[in-house]
């Protein structure tokens, strides 16, 4: 086990699949010489050469046109788009193109392809950079839509993703790339589709995902100060979801609240609230509540954006709300 | 309306290609012609649904421009893509099937006329969304590139697509790559009721590949030799140079945009002059008037062509739609849905 | 009043819009000469010419960035975008920049646009060509988000979008344009944010809009026949969302199915069987059911499109879902 | 890498500009510089946030592009514009306040320092998005044309922007529809760490006019009397012709891309010699030379230019953050929130 970054450990993933398979290869913009707009490609260029780490011109939808083609025949492009706010301009290729390819032409090719793409606000980068919108990428068939939160997640599901013979969606946090944790050594895989339960309790079921993972963990560990026991699932990928895990807890909680960074309204809490409800009714002892991004786009001055976001003090709130 | 290929039409040069060769452009011509007749037909009668683009008026550029390729290529094209599968060797059969919606169609029913495909063949799709495929035929030749292939892409479509930014961005890491991919824009002067020349500021299609440094050529799109020369051109210099080649084809779409499109948006006049030119008449004249084949002979070999397209309507009737419980089939690769 | 198709209704709505203000002008993909691909714009071109009714390039990106600067001078453009599969190429414009601009300039500037795109499969036009993506713009805030289902509603609120000041996503779909109803004779207007009950009654509550009103209507009516009376809300737009229509009725029939035609994980029914837990938690005599479209890439044969699409059975036994 | 206005540096031809202009010049120029090493330090003091783009390197390419412009002409701008805000009349001080956040900004502290905005100069804003912003200026152009306006619009954009789509739908639609843009490409060299040639087929940017049948020019960024005689040109042209036209202004970024870029794609000696041939000492050399200016009398320009940075500060730092509870102010036009 080492402590490492968030950042290294998606570096660590890249480094150890591209050496494992030669078909794998990475492009986007400025991930070579610049060494990545976040740094998560820093040296690969330098270790593995202009053919396997490409630098882009500034034209998303051509770039993930590019890798679709390219994992058409043989190739398994890892393509970074610099955040999630520019994937609006691939969006016909990744959910007209990526996501249909498969099914339309009855199953007879595959896309092997991992579109990597960090999300969220908090950097007073104002509303043009700071949206988190991973729901809507979630809703497609024929995507893989992966948002893990901490470091081994992070390094273990991107291995996993590449090797997927599917396109995914894998969702970083601009938020997560300096956080640390653990990571196994050795070879070290995360299978897509089991969320985790990263702190067990009884009083709570606590569902998240990405960096709001950690806000629920800080939610929990104050609420435990209070007597109150959340459990805390990281559901991990949000396509495909693992309801069982939610339902399996929210069966002995009986109480569940929902944190997300992106707007409340229509978001992936409103589709794990309604499953909770058609699944597990008889169960509930309070209705399911969400925790969400304020609606509004993101504002540049700090003391508005943090207004915006997502806070502690609300997710232990939603919590005693559901017990009060 | 300028046609540039005006001049080119009378140079009744076939020099350079075999006799085998022009009756193999005549038999694919008319094939695709009476295959096309034959859709619009069981679109009419419903045995077709959905989005149908024919083909008709394009048969030369169709065949003048898959023919180049080397069974080892890869081909791309738009939804107006039935010529294109069924001269690449999908089969009229499997192509009829698809449009009839049944599993023994290219694409096993889902995917329609739009999206046709035959991994075989390499001809790796039609698509529906005007310049989508466009990058990811460059993709394709990115492959190439990684793998130190010798094969080259082809991607056609329509004059419409050329306005979309999509076109922009794949042309110019086409380019800036060296890839290898001949685009091949087959300009049938509208996209849907829009004509060219209120589409784009530059109505020489061919010349936009300026803005990449991208050489090209334009070319009378009704002369299935005049296009396969050019083809041959374009397709040795970017087998060889590896670098990619624009070719704009000049050519008519005879009926409308799709099936549902009474094109009222141009003139009898205007139609009418485009069938003086006609591919396929226009070859069979210069095969009779040169001694290559005789009147009888075409005659023959249209019958051959009615029988094949007559096959294909069998062999889509006798198919079997998709059952139901098998929906959610191939969503994903490998045996889990997800 | 008279009783006019659905397309004809648009149609009335853009001509008196158009002749009420000169600064209303039309563009988009053949809407003119063509007549429009699915001839709604029918003879605008005609009776207010080029300078009012702009054939443009395939270009979406272009035809709503070129609508946002011509709204933000002065304008009031109605952009068609031919099915709202293609608005995807231009959601960068209308969800980066249509919804964002006011705010982010500290609202010194308004975008007063309409975009009308179609939606919804059931013509075998296949996976690129039948998606139903409403729900992705109705969380964007910035966006105004309306999709009626009923003639009288669509001229009503098209003519209202135009007067408003902010960018409204104006949802129609395929399968309405030849539906018939009444609409008023006169000027005719229908507020945004408003639900309007299509049918009253008290068991259960049907939440629907759109095309899938018309599904939910028939599912009434053979309800109606077993004794079950179903109380039938068209939501008419998604953003703003008029909760207080679908509580107050949920409260007196202390049941709920939510009827919509996309993909059913992270739709509309989510959202809204979130909010009814929410808020009626209490009322609830039963967990709020979805029905939704099959999750797949819409498919091109018949047989397997038809499988993909809800059906009126399928309302009809989630509604006894409820009661049973 | 080739430097295009090399010779033209060399020209020291002042004619047809008065000294009044020239001095504008030289202190707008100043002002950029001095107010961007000030925003530069107060970013390190965490005064300022986010991501914040200098102009630093670029002074003539935005004070010779924007002095061309009438009152009521349009102008509209990527993320790097707190230069092109403050020379078009924002105010030094409004702009500072919107770095820090606060009400008194050119947004009320909302946009920050990508979306600076000045409705009373027709500024219509700074945007974040690559390309994105160059339709919607095309879209003022219709506007003008629509209502039969004078008026014309610019666009000031990076190199790096000509690869993405939306730049070839918007010169297209321009060009075919006749508007009255001129665009103009800041040529810094460098889209982040990526060179010209490493994104771009095509290196001499205007060229990719050609595929418009767009007129341009390539003008020395580096020379604002060079500068404004270019797109005093172009200005002119649109004005009069009402049509668009494409200026390439070749400049350098001293600077990293953003505030956290160290540069490192590049060598130490390639900044350095671009430096050599600084805007701001230029003209001051050649005001001296020419007689038009005593280096007493710039000296005295310079100290009135660092009283206006650092009165800027303190309207900036005089100012209020937005209260928390206006939140979701603005979101919606009218009073409605929704
Ligand atoms: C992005 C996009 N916008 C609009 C459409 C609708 N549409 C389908 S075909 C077509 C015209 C295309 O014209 P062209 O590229 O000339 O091809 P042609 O049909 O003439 O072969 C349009 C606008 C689409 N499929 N995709
Ligand atoms: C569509 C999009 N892609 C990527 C980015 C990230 N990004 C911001 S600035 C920039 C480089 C732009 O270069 P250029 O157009 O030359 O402008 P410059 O910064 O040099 O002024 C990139 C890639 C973005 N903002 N928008
Ligand atoms: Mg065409
Ligand atoms: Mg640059």
């Amino acid at each position: 086990m080492a402590v490492i970054t968030y950042r290294e450990a998606l570096n660590q993933a890249l480094r150890e699949e591209m050496s494992r398979d030669e078909t794998v290869f990475i492009l986007g913009e400025d991930v070579g010489l610049f060494q990545g707009s976040y740094r998560v490609t820093a040296n690969l260029l330098q270790e593995f050469g202009e053919k396997r780490v490409k630098d882009t011109p500034i034209a998303e939808g051509a770039i993930v046109g590019v890798s679709i083609g390219a994992a058409l025949t043989g190739l398994r492009p890892v393509a970074e788009l610099m955040t999630i706010n520019f994937s609006l301009l691939a969006m016909d290729e990744i959910v007209n193109h990526a996501a249909k390819i498969s099914y339309m032409f009855g199953g007879q090719v595959s896309v092997p392809l991992v579109i990597r793409t960090p999300e969220g606000g908090g950097f007073q980068l104002g509303a043009q950079h700071s949206q988190t919108l991973d729901v809507w990428y979630a809703s497609v068939p024929g995507l893989v839509v992966v948002a893990p939160a901490t470091p081994a997640d992070a390094k273990g599901m991107l291995k996993t993703s590449i090797r997927d013979d599917n396109p995914v969606m894998f969702i970083e946090s601009e938020g997560l790339y300096n956080t640390k944790g653990d990571v196994p050594d050795g070879e070290h895989l995360v299978p897509i589709g089991k969320a985790d339960v990263k702190r067990p309790g009884k009083d709570v079921t606590i569902v998240s995902y990405s960096k709001m993972l950690l806000l629920a963990l800080d939610a929990a560990e104050a609420l435990a100060g209070e007597g109150i026991e959340a459990e805390v699932i990281d559901l991990r990928s949000l396509r495909p979801l693992d309801t069982g895990t939610i339902f399996d807890s929210v069966k002995k909680t009986t109480r569940a609240v929902i944190v997300e960074e992106g707007w409340r309204s229509y978001g992936v809490g409103a589709e794990i609230s309604a499953l909770i409800m058609e699944n597990a009714f008889d169960y509930l002892d309070a209705p399911v509540q969400r925790v969400g991004g304020v609606e509004v786009p993101m504002p540049y001055s700090k003391v508005l954006e943090t207004a915006a976001m997502p806070n502690k003090q609300q997710v232990v709130d939603a919590v005693k709300g559901t017990i009060g | 309306m300028e046609k540039p290929g005006e001049q080119a039409i009378s140079r009744n040069e076939l020099e350079g290609f075999d006799k085998t060769l022009l009756l193999r452009f005549y038999h694919d011509m008319l094939l695709i012609r009476r295959f096309e007749e034959k859709v619009a037909e069981m679109y009419t009668r419903a045995n077709i649904g959905g989005f149908v683009h024919l083909n008709i008026g394009e048969e030369a550029a169709v065949v003048g421009s898959v023919t180049a390729l080397e069974p080892e290529d890869y081909l791309f094209s738009s939804y107006r893509d039935h010529g294109i599968a069924v001269e690449r060797g999908a089969g009229a059969g499997a192509v009829m099937a698809e449009l009839y919606g049944k599993v023994e169609g290219t694409s096993k029913g889902r995917g329609g006329s739009m999206h046709l495909f035959d991994l075989q063949h390499r001809f790796l799709g039609g698509y529906a969304i005007v310049g989508g495929f466009i990058p990811i035929a460059v993709g394709a030749g990115l492959s190439i590139q990684y793998r130190g292939g010798k094969e080259i892409v082809m991607a056609i479509f329509g004059d419409g697509a050329t306005n979309i930014g999509t076109f922009h961005e794949a042309l110019n890491i086409a380019q800036l790559w060296s890839l290898p991919v001949v685009f091949i824009i087959v300009n049938n002067q509208y996209g849907m009721g829009t004509q060219v020349s209120r589409a784009s500021a530059v109505t020489e299609l061919w010349r936009k590949g300026c803005a990449y440094g991208m050489p090209g050529e334009r070319v009378d799109g009704m002369d299935v030799v005049a296009v396969r020369r050019a083809v041959d051109k374009a397709v040795s210099t970017v087998r060889e140079e590896r670098k990619p080649v624009l070719i704009e084809e000049v050519a008519y779409r005879y009926r409308g945009h799709s099936m549902s499109d009474p094109a009222r948006y141009r003139s009898e006049e205007e139609v009418q002059s485009w069938k003086q030119r006609d591919p396929i008449d226009n070859l069979a004249r210069r095969l009779v008037d040169s001694g290559l084949a005789s009147q009888g002979g075409l005659e023959q070999m249209e019958q051959g062509v009615e029988q094949e397209v007559q096959s294909a309507v069998e062999f889509a009737e006798k198919g079997s739609f998709p059952e139901p419980s098998t929906l959610r089939d191939h969503i994903y690769a490998g045996e889990e849905d997800r």
